[in-house]
């Protein structure tokens, strides 16, 4: 699966994308950021709020208690301030 | 109610209003309103050197296409052009463009405002600033109030 | 807040929308959102030949800039533009422009839907129609929903 | 006084202004339209439905209780269509 990150969360994370194999108990969205969160420095400074962090799967918003299942590219960023 | 032309545009070059404009008004004459919505960067008191203006490829165009066409759906509109515009913008420079063309005015107005404000909570791009004293600033905090305006708009 | 620089002119002549804009953006960079309306001339389904706009002159144009002082009264605006013609007006030309510039987006909106439902309801102008096929059309009535667009924005 | 008429109000009463001297019982903008409704056809015409009809006073918007006193330009209009 293939996760990319945007602005300050690819900042912290020190990557714009990375592919990753979910442990199986990974199934939500929610469980995915708790997940990354424990994965090192970079994330924990990325995702300490989860909350505020913003998802997409396959390039359409996502809320935390979505279903991760069939996902191909998971996108994590701030919210957006475009416009 | 016939379905709008649509012209959607994420690009890094500048554009050119005027001729956005008239493009659209070119042999028509159907169309009773245009109101159009410029977003230029500010010099925020003259501090500001560029505003950064990082995407998400494919996704941008996906969601700004979901949103033109959830406007369609919900005003009869002839024509809606949205351009938004990603890397380095200085101050004076447009950022981004929103054209709604009607028959009657309200839906022109309503249309270019509700894109507007979910342009500015739902299409994925992020500012940052970069100064004139040659530092990188900081990355602009979203606002709780635009939030507040696109929800609005729900019913 | 300052006094935004006004432009109102009451003419004959067919104008440019783009240096409109153009004039408003040169040499400033502490604009953030400009929202322009056009009121075109439709044709009404091909029946049209032109709208022929009779206005009271002189009091044209102590309204309008009444308008637009109240509107630079309730948002904090940088400039405001509106130009209203009259005479002949053939399908696909331009009727009215008002162009509302501000740091913020909402005033920008708000202050340029408020001039135009002002300007339906409050500016002395009148149009009738002239027929494609010769004859002399009637005086376009006024709606009485354009009366209630304006109430909405009386506190 | 100066009176000016616009749109299908000029064009009923057959001019586009006039002066004229008023009687004194005539004090209000709606005792003026009363009393014009009395003067010939075009005036019937223009004025039959007198609640309709916009007035101004030197160039100002004004409701049918209005006074006359001190006006030296009264227009009669259609309600607006312009914009």
């Amino acid at each position: 699966m293939k996760l990319v990150y945007f602005a300050w969360v690819r900042e912290r994370i020190g990557k714009a994308e990375e592919e990753i194999a979910l442990p199986d108990n990974v199934g939500t969205v929610g469980e995915l950021l708790a997940w990354l969160k424990g994965r090192g420095d970079g994330y924990e400074a990325a995702l300490r709020h989860a909350d505020a962090i913003r998802v997409a799967i396959d390039h359409q918003h996502v809320e935390h208690r979505a279903s991760l299942a069939g996902a191909s590219e998971i996108a994590l960023f701030p919210p957006m301030t475009g416009g | 109610m016939t379905a709008p032309e649509l012209r959607v545009s994420i690009q890094s070059d500048d554009f050119d209003t005027a001729s956005e404009i008239a493009v659209l008004t070119q042999g028509r004459a159907d169309i009773g309103a245009i109101v159009t919505f410029s977003g230029i960067c500010r010099n925020e008191g003259g501090r500001l050197k560029a505003l950064e203006l990082e995407h998400y490829p494919g996704m941008a165009e996906t969601e700004i296409s979901r949103i033109a066409h959830q406007a369609a759906k919900r005003w009869p509109l002839t024509h809606l052009t949205i351009i938004h515009r990603y890397g380095m913008i200085r101050p004076g420079e447009n950022i981004v463009l929103v054209v709604a063309a009607s028959t009657h005015r309200e839906a022109a107005f309503d249309a270019a405002a509700f894109l507007m404000d979910f342009l500015k909570t739902r299409a994925p791009f992020w500012k940052r600033e970069h100064l004139k004293d040659g530092s990188e600033g900081d990355w602009v905090e979203a606002h709780e109030k635009d939030e507040t305006s696109a929800s609005r708009w729900s019913d």
